[in-house]
C-alpha cells in the first residue's frame, strides 16, 4: 500500500512544527485531566457531605457524562477530523444501551 | 408455466373459502368463535387488521401479476429498457398510503390495549378485605396442572375452572415453578403466568355462546413449560350466575368427603397414607400455596378429564395411577409414591371416583 | 514498502497509527468493537440496576451498607491517572520516542495493577465482612458480574499492554506495531470510561441509597 | 504463491481450506457448513411435521420432541441461515466494492471457525446426553429447570458461535468503510453491499445483549448465581428482554441480506437499474434503525402493562412503511423492464407476494390486543415461516444459484432448478398457509401432540404433506449441485449476460487476488456503465504494481478448537463426579491462548505478488 505521508518537503521544519503541535495537544490533555479529577472530587464530596439524594443523583450523573465526553473527545481523540463514522457507531451503541437501561428501570418489575 | 402460476394464486383463496365453510373450528376451542366481550373485541380488531392486510396483499398481487406477465422478455429480444431512476410522486404515494392505513389500525389498537388492561375493579376492597363487586380468581400454574382459588369465596379447585356467565371475571395469574401462560381461546387472548410478579386481566363468558359450546370451554397452557406442555389442558365450566352461586355455596360448605363401600374406604386409607401430603380433598384448603403441591381433588369425581387430557373413566384413572409418567412425561407426581398393587389401585380408583361436591 | 521498515524522527509519519491500510483498518475495527462493548456494558448496567438491592431476606447486605467511599476514591484516582499516563505514552509515540513511550506504559500498567489489587481486596472484604457473595442474592450476582467484568477488562488490558511492551522492546517503533500500541491505549481509555459510570452509578449512587 | 494454478492433491486442498484467509474460500466453507446445517435443521423440521401429521402420534416422545423443536429453531437461525448469509457476503461483497480482500482476512477465518466449532458443539449434544429442550428462546425459568446438560450445550455453543458472528460483523463494517475502490462512493454501492453494511451494524449492537444474556444464564446454571432465581431476588423477565433485544434485530439480520440479493437479481434480470435506489438505501437503514425499538412485541402477553404494549405496538407497525417502500420499488424495477425468468429470478419474483403475506401477518401480530390471541399459536409459526422461508430461504436459494458461477465457475442446471423451485414454492404455501388457521382455531405452538376431535386434524395433515414437497425440492437441489460439480462446465465473467455490478467484471471464479488493478468506478452499477459505453472491461484506477497478500494460517482453527475443547470441560464441570473437567478446561484455554500468543508474537507481514507474476498468467488475469 502507498504510504500516505503527511509530511511536506522540508522534513526538519515539519518535525519542529509537529513536535510543537503535539506538545500543545499534550498540554490540553493535562488540563482536561485536571478537570476530570476536579469533577470526580465534586462527585465524591457531594456524596460524602450527604446532601439530599434528589440533588446528588442528577449532579453526579451529569458529572459522569461530562467526564466521559472529555475522555472520548480529548483522550481518545474523537474531536479530531475523520471521526464521523466512529462517532456514528459509538453513539448508536450508546443509544441502544440507554434504551436497554431505560427498559430495565421501568418494565422489568411491575 | 403461465397458467400454472395463475392456478397457484387461487389456492389461498380456495383455502379461505373452505375454512369459512367448515365453521372455523369448535365453539369450545376456536378463537374464531368468540364467546364473550373480551374475545369479541379482540376478534373485531383482528378482523379490522385482516381486512387492511387483505387489501394490501391484493394491491401487491395485482401489481405483481401485471409486471410478470406484461414485461417478460421475448426470446432473442436484446433491447435495453429505459433506465428509470425512480419517481418522487410514486414514492410519496406508497409512503403515505401505508401510513394512513397504519393510523387507522393504531387508534383502535391503543384504545383496546388500555381498555383490556383495566382491572381497577380488583382493587376495590370492602372492610373485610374482600373484593367489592368483582369475582376474582387466583390462577396458579404448576408443572402440568392448574389451581383456581376463589379468595373471596374461600374455595379452591384444580383443573376445572368454574365461572359465572355474563359478568367480568378477574384473574390474578402466577406460576409456581416455571413460566406458563393461561389461555381460554374462545373467551379471549392469553396472559402469561410469570414466576416473578402476578399478572391481572379479565375475561367474560357470554351465556348464549356458552350454550353453543355446551357450557364447556377448553383451556390451554400457551408457553412451553417442559415435556408435557402439550398436555397441560384445563376446562372452563360456565354456569349462570345463580348456578354459580349455588355451586360456590356447596363448595364452601363441603366437609371431609364421606365415601361408601368397603373398597372405597380401603382406598381412602391408602390415600391418607400416601397421597394426602400433596393432594387435598376438600375445596376449602387453608394451607399456604407452597404446601399445595398437587391438584385439589375435592371434585375429582365430577371432572371432565383425568389429568387434564384423558377421558374421565375408571380405566384411565387406573392407568394413570399405575404410571403417570406414560401419560404426562415429566410430571411431578411420578415417583412420589411406591409401586401400587392392582388391589390398591382399584381401591384408590373407587375412592377417587366418589369425590364429589355437587349433586350428591 | 516494508512493514518493519526503520524510521527516523523526520520520516516518522504524523499519524503513525493510521499510516498504513492495515493500521487504518485496525484503528477503525477497534473503534467498532468499542461500539459493541458499549452495548455489552450497558446490558450489564441495566441488569445491575434491575437487580440492585434485590435480596432474598431482610438481613442481607444492601448497597448502602457495604460500599466504602475512601476505597472507591483511591481506586478511581489510580485508574483516572493511568488514563493520563497512557496519553503521555501515545504522545511520545507520535514523537517517535520509543523509550519514553515504554516508560509511560510501565507507569500505566503499575497504576492499573494497583487498581486491580484494590478491587480484589474490596471483593474479599465484602465476602468476609457482609457475606455479600456472588451466590448470596440476585444483587450480589449482578454486582460481581458488572464490576467483575470491568475488572476482567482491566486484567486483560494489563496483559495486553505488557506483552506488547515485551514483544517490541528490542525493535523500537515501526508502522506495524504503532497501531497496536495505539489501539491498546484506546482500550485502556475505554476501561476508564466504563469505570466512570461504575463509580457513579454503582458506588456513589449506591451509597446515596 | 503461484501454486494457485497447480493441480493439488486432496490433502493439500484440505490443508489449503483449513488455513485459508481468502474471502472466496471462506465463503465456500460457510456455504458447505451452512448447507449441511440447513439439511439437518430441515430433517428436524420433517420430524416435527411427521409427529404432528396425525393426532396423538407417538413417532417421537414428548421430551424428544422438545429437543427436536429447540434444535430446529436454533440450528436454522444460528447455524444455517446466518452462515449462508455470511457465505453470500464473503463471496460477493469484496468483489462488489472492488477490494482485494476483506479488512481482516485473519479474523474472517477466525469468525468462520468459531461459528463452526460452536455449531459442532451444539449438535454434539445429541450424542452426549440430550439436546437443549427449552425452545430456541430458552426462557429463563424453563431453561433453569431443564435437567441434564442440553441447555448448557445451547449456552456454550451459541456463545462460541456468537463470538464468530460478532467478529464477522466488525470485519464487514471495516471492509466496507475502508476498502472501497476509487470512485465507489457510498451512494454507488450495490444494494447487497448496503444491506451487508447495515446488517453488520445490527450484528455489532444486537449480539452483545445475547452474549450478556447467555453469560447470566451460564452463571445461574453453572456457578450458582441468582439472576433468574426469583426466590433470591432474581427476575426472569430480564432474560426475555435481553433475548429479544437481540432477537428482533436478528430477524432483520437475516432478511436484509435477502433483500439485498433480490435487489441485485431483480435489477439484473429486468435489465433495468433498481427503481428508487436512494430510497431503497434509506429504507434499509431505517429498517435497521427501527429494528432496535420493537423487541417487546414478542412480549405483549408478558404483562408489561398497556403503556409499554401500546408504544411497542405502534413502533412495530412503523416498520411496514420502509418495507413497503422496498416492495413497491422492486415491482417498479420490473415495470417496463425486460424480464427474464431464470431460476434466481423465479425465486426473487415469488418472494414478493410470499414475503408480503408474511409481512402483513407480522403487522397483525403487532396489534397488541389481537396478539393476545395469536401469541404462541401456530399463527405466529405461520407468520415467521412466511417471512423466513418466503424471504430468507428464497433469498438464499436465489443467491446461491445466482452466484454459483461466480463462486465455482460453473452454472447450476436450470431445468432441475425449476423443478426445485416449483415444488418448494407449492410445498411452502401448502405447509404454512394452513397454519394461520390452525393457530386461530386454538392450536398452541410447541406442542408435541394434539388431541383428536379438536378440529385440528385436516390442517395438520395438509401441513405435513407440504413439508414433504419442500424436502423433495431440497433433494433435487442437492442432486443438481452434485451433477453440476461433476460436469464442471466452465463459464466466463458474466454468465448471466446481464451482470451490472463489479463482481461480473472479473473471471469466474476470480483469481485469488481478485483485481489485478483496482477498477475505477464511474457510477452506480459500475460494470453496466462500462458495458453501455461499449467497453468489456473496467478502467483501472491504478498502475499495475505489486499486490500485498496476507499469509494463510492454521491459528484461527486452533484458537477456535481450544474454546471447543474448553467448553466440554466447562459443561461437565458442574457434575460432581467428573474429575477430568478442570484439566480439560485448562488444556482448551491453553490451546486458545497459545494460538493467540503465537499470533501476536510472530510478525505476519504477508507477502507480495510481483508485477511480473501478474503479467505472466494471462488467462487467470483480471479484466480490471
Ligand atoms: C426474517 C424474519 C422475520 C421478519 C422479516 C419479520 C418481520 C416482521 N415481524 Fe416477525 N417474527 C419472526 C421473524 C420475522 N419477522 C420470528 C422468527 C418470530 C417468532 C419468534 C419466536 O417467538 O420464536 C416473529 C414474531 C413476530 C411477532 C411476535 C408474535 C408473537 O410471538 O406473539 C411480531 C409481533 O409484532 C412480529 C412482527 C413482525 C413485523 C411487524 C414485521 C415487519 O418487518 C414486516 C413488514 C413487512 C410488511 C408489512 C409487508 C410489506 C409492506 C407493504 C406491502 C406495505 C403496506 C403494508 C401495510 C400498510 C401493512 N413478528
Ligand atoms: C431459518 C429459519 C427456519 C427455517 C428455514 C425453517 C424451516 C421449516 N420449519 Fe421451522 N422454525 C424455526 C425456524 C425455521 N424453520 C424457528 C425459529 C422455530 C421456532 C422454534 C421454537 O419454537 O423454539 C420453528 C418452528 C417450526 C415449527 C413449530 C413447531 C412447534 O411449535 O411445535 C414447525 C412446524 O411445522 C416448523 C416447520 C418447518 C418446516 C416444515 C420447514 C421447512 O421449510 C424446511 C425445509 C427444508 C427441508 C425439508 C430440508 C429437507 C432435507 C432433507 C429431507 C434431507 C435430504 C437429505 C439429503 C439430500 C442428504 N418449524
Ligand atoms: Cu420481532
Amino acid at each position: 500500500m502507498v504510504n500516505e505521508r503527511l509530511n511536506s518537503a522540508n522534513p526538519s521544519f515539519d518535525l519542529k512544527y509537529r513536535r510543537k503541535k503535539n506538545a500543545e495537544e499534550m498540554k490540553h490533555q493535562v488540563i482536561t485531566f485536571a478537570m476530570m479529577i476536579f469533577f470526580t472530587l465534586i462527585a465524591f464530596a457531594a456524596v460524602g457531605f450527604d446532601f439530599s439524594k434528589w440533588f446528588i443523583k442528577p449532579v453526579i450523573l451529569l458529572l459522569a457524562v461530562v467526564q466521559v465526553i472529555f475522555q472520548l473527545y480529548y483522550f481518545m481523540h474523537m474531536k479530531h477530523k475523520g471521526h464521523n463514522t466512529i462517532a456514528l457507531f459509538l453513539f448508536s451503541g450508546l443509544a441502544v444501551g440507554l434504551l436497554t437501561v431505560l427498559t430495565f428501570l421501568t418494565i422489568v418489575w411491575w | 408455466m403461465k397458467r400454472k402460476l395463475h392456478k397457484w394464486r387461487l389456492l389461498p383463496l380456495l383455502g379461505i373459502l373452505t375454512f369459512v365453510l367448515s365453521g372455523c373450528g369448535m365453539a369450545s376451542l376456536s378463537a374464531l368463535r368468540p364467546a364473550g366481550e373480551v374475545a369479541q373485541t379482540q376478534y373485531n380488531l383482528m378482523m379490522l387488521s385482516t381486512i387492511i392486510m387483505v387489501l394490501v396483499v391484493i394491491v401487491v398481487t395485482i401489481l405483481f401479476l401485471i409486471v410478470i406477465f406484461r414485461f417478460r422478455r421475448k426470446k432473442g429480444d436484446d433491447t435495453i429498457p429505459k433506465q428509470v431512476e425512480g419517481s418522487h410522486k410514486l414514492e410519496v404515494i406508497w409512503t403515505v398510503i401505508p401510513i394512513v392505513l397504519l393510523i387507522i389500525l393504531t387508534i383502535p389498537t391503543v384504545k383496546v390495549t388500555f381498555d383490556l388492561a383495566d382491572t381497577k375493579a380488583m382493587d376495590q376492597k370492602d372492610k373485610e378485605g374482600k373484593t367489592k363487586d368483582a369475582l376474582v380468581v387466583n390462577v396458579r400454574a404448576n408443572l402440568y396442572w392448574w389451581e383456581f382459588e376463589y379468595p373471596d369465596l374461600g374455595v379452591i379447585t384444580s383443573q376445572d375452572l368454574v365461572v359465572p356467565t355474563n359478568e367480568k371475571v378477574y384473574f390474578n395469574l402466577v406460576a409456581s415453578d416455571v413460566k406458563h401462560s393461561f389461555w381460554v381461546p374462545a373467551a379471549g387472548g392469553k396472559m402469561d403466568t410469570n414466576t416473578d410478579n402476578p399478572n391481572q386481566f379479565y375475561l367474560e363468558f357470554d351465556s348464549q355462546k356458552a350454550n353453543e359450546a355446551e357450557d364447556l370451554f377448553y383451556g390451554k397452557c400457551a408457553e412451553l413449560c417442559g415435556p408435557s406442555h402439550a398436555l397441560m389442558d384445563f376446562k372452563v365450566v360456565a354456569k349462570s350466575k345463580d348456578e354459580f352461586n349455588t355451586w360456590a355455596k356447596e363448595m364452601k360448605a363441603a366437609s371431609e368427603p364421606v365415601v361408601e363401600g368397603s373398597l372405597a374406604k380401603q382406598g381412602e386409607e391408602i390415600f391418607n397414607q400416601s397421597c394426602i401430603g400433596c393432594h387435598a380433598v376438600t375445596p376449602n384448603d387453608s394451607r399456604p400455596e407452597t404446601a399445595r403441591q398437587a391438584p385439589n381433588l375435592a371434585t375429582f369425581g365430577e371432572r371432565e378429564r383425568i389429568a387434564g387430557v384423558l377421558d374421565h373413566t375408571e380405566e384411565n384413572l387406573k392407568k394413570w395411577l399405575e404410571d403417570p409418567e406414560v401419560y404426562k412425561p415429566g410430571n411431578t407426581m411420578t415417583g412420589t409414591y411406591g409401586e401400587l398393587s392392582d388391589g390398591q389401585i382399584n381401591a384408590l380408583t373407587a375412592y377417587l371416583m366418589q369425590l364429589k361436591v355437587e349433586e350428591k | 514498502m516494508q512493514m518493519d521498515q526503520k524510521f527516523t524522527d523526520t520520516t516518522w509519519p504524523a499519524a503513525p497509527e493510521k499510516a498504513t491500510l492495515e493500521g487504518k483498518n485496525k484503528y477503525l475495527g477497534f473503534w467498532l468493537f468499542l461500539g459493541g462493548e458499549t452495548v455489552l456494558f450497558a446490558s450489564l448496567f441495566a441488569t445491575y440496576l434491575a437487580l440492585k438491592d434485590k435480596v432474598p431476606n431482610a438481613d442481607a447486605a444492601l448497597a448502602k451498607d457495604i460500599f466504602d467511599l475512601p476505597l472507591t476514591f483511591v481506586a478511581t484516582m489510580l485508574l483516572l491517572t493511568s488514563s493520563l499516563t497512557s496519553v503521555y505514552a501515545m504522545y511520545h509515540m507520535k514523537n517517535h520516542d520509543f523509550k519514553r513511550m515504554q516508560a509511560w506504559l510501565v507507569v500505566t500498567v503499575l497504576l492499573g495493577a494497583g487498581f486491580l489489587g484494590l478491587e480484589i481486596y474490596e471483593f474479599n472484604h465484602y465476602v468476609h465482612e457482609f457475606h455479600h457473595t456472588f451466590t448470596s442474592s440476585a444483587f450480589g450476582s449482578a454486582f460481581y458480574t458488572l464490576v467483575g467484568f470491568h475488572g476482567a477488562h482491566v486484567a486483560f488490558g494489563l496483559l495486553w499492554i505488557t506483552s506488547l511492551m515485551l514483544r517490541n522492546a528490542g525493535r523500537g517503533l515501526n508502522l506495524y506495531n504503532a497501531p497496536k500500541f495505539y489501539v491498546a491505549s484506546l482500550y485502556w481509555h475505554f476501561i476508564d470510561v466504563v469505570w466512570v459510570f461504575i463509580f457513579t452509578v454503582v458506588y456513589l449512587m449506591g451509597m446515596v441509597g | 504463491m503461484s501454486t494457485y494454478a497447480k493441480k493439488q492433491g486432496f490433502g493439500a486442498t484440505l490443508w489449503d481450506y483449513l488455513t485459508t484467509v481468502d474471502h472466496k474460500k471462506i465463503a465456500i466453507l460457510y456455504l458447505i457448513a451452512g448447507g449441511v446445517f440447513f439439511v439437518l435443521g430441515g430433517l428436524e423440521a420433517m420430524f416435527i411435521r411427521i409427529q404432528l401429521a396425525i393426532p396423538n402420534n407417538d413417532f417421537v416422545s414428548a421430551g424428544f420432541y422438545n429437543e427436536i423443536l429447540t434444535m430446529h429453531g436454533t440450528t436454522m437461525i444460528f447455524l444455517a441461515a446466518m452462515p449462508l448469509v455470511f457465505a453470500m457476503m464473503n463471496a460477493v461483497v469484496p468483489l462488489q466494492i472492488g477490494a482485494r480482500d476483506v479488512a481482516f482476512p485473519f479474523l474472517n477465518s477466525l469468525g468462520f471457525w468459531l461459528f463452526f466449532f460452536g455449531g459442532l458443539f451444539l449438535n454434539l449434544s445429541w450424542f452426549m446426553g440430550g439436546a437443549p429442550d427449552a425452545g430456541w428462546t430458552s426462557y429463563a425459568s424453563l431453561s433453569l429447570h431443564s435437567p441434564g446438560h442440553g441447555v448448557d450445550f445451547y449456552i456454550l455453543g451459541l456463545q462460541i458461535s456468537g463470538l464468530g458472528t460478532l467478529i464477522a460483523g466488525i470485519n464487514f463494517l471495516a471492509t466496507i468503510i475502508n476498502m472501497r475502490t476509487p470512485g465507489m462512493t457510498y451512494m454507488r454501492m450495490p444494494l447487497f453491499t448496503w444491506s451487508t453494511f447495515v446488517v453488520s451494524a445490527l450484528i455489532l449492537f444486537a449480539f452483545p445483549p445475547l452474549t450478556v444474556g447467555l453469560v447470566l444464564l451460564m452463571f445461574d446454571r453453572m456457578f450458582g448465581s441468582n439472576f433468574f432465581d426469583v426466590a433470591a431476588g432474581g427476575n426472569t423477565i430480564i432474560w426475555e428482554h435481553l433475548f429479544w433485544i437481540f432477537g428482533h434485530p436478528e430477524v432483520y439480520i437475516l432478511i436484509l441480506p435477502a433483500f439485498g440479493i433480490f435487489s441485485e437479481i431483480l435489477a439484473t434480470f429486468s435489465r433495468k437499474r433498481l427503481f428508487g435506489y436512494s430510497s431503497m438505501v434509506f429504507a434499509t437503514v431505517l429498517i435497521g434503525f427501527l429494528g432496535f425499538m420493537v423487541w417487546a412485541h414478542h412480549m405483549f402477553t408478558v404483562g408489561l402493562g398497556p403503556i409499554a404494549n401500546a408504544i411497542f405496538a405502534v413502533a412495530t407497525m412503523a416498520i411496514a412503511v420502509p418495507t413497503g417502500i422496498k416492495i413497491f420499488n422492486w415491482l417498479l424495477t420490473m415495470w417496463g423492464g425486460s424480464v427474464k425468468f431464470t431460476v434466481p429470478m423465479l425465486y426473487a419474483v415469488a418472494f414478493i407476494p410470499s414475503f408480503t403475506m408474511g409481512g402483513v401477518t407480522g403487522i397483525m401480530n403487532a396489534v397488541a390486543p389481537a396478539d393476545y390471541i395469536f401469541h404462541d399459536t401456530y399463527f405466529v409459526v405461520a407468520h415467521f415461516h412466511y417471512v423466513i422461508v418466503g424471504g430468507v430461504v428464497f433469498g438464499l436459494l436465489a443467491g446461491v444459484t445466482f452466484y454459483w458461477p461466480k463462486m465455482f465457475g460453473t452454472m447450476l442446471n436450470e431445468t432441475l432448478g425449476k423443478i426445485s423451485f416449483w415444488t418448494f414454492l407449492i410445498g411452502f404455501h401448502l405447509t404454512f398457509f394452513i397454519q394461520h388457521f390452525l393457530g386461530l382455531m386454538g392450536m398452541p405452538r410447541r406442542i408435541f401432540t394434539f388431541l383428536d376431535n379438536q378440529g385440528l386434524n385436516t390442517g395438520n395433515m395438509i401441513s405435513t404433506v407440504g413439508a414433504f414437497f419442500m424436502a423433495f425440492a431440497v433433494i433435487v437441489l442437492v442432486i443438481n449441485i452434485i451433477i453440476t460439480s461433476v460436469k464442471n462446465v466452465k463459464v466466463g465473467n458474466d454468465p448471466w449476460g446481464d451482470g451490472r455490478t463489479l463482481e461480473w467484471a472479473i473471471s469466474s471464479p476470480p483469481p485469488y487476488y481478485n483485481f489485478k488493478q483496482l477498477p475505477l468506478v464511474r457510477g452506480l452499477d459500475a460494470y453496466w456503465v462500462e458495458k453501455m459505453d461499449g467497453k468489456t472491461e473496467m478502467t483501472p484506477a491504478e498502475p499495475l504494481g505489486d499486490i500485498h497478500m496476507p499469509n494463510s494460517s492454521i491459528l484461527p482453527l486452533t484458537t477456535s478448537l481450544g474454546l471447543f475443547v474448553a467448553a466440554f470441560g466447562a459443561l461437565y464441570n458442574m457434575d460432581d463426579d467428573k474429575t477430568w473437567t478442570v484439566p480439560v478446561i485448562i488444556i482448551g484455554l491453553l490451546i486458545t491462548l497459545g494460538s493467540m500468543l503465537i499470533r501476536s508474537i510472530k510478525d505476519d507481514h504477508g507477502y507480495h505478488i510481483h508485477k511480473e507474476e501478474l503479467t505472466d498468467d494471462h488467462d487467470k488475469g483480471v479484466k480490471a
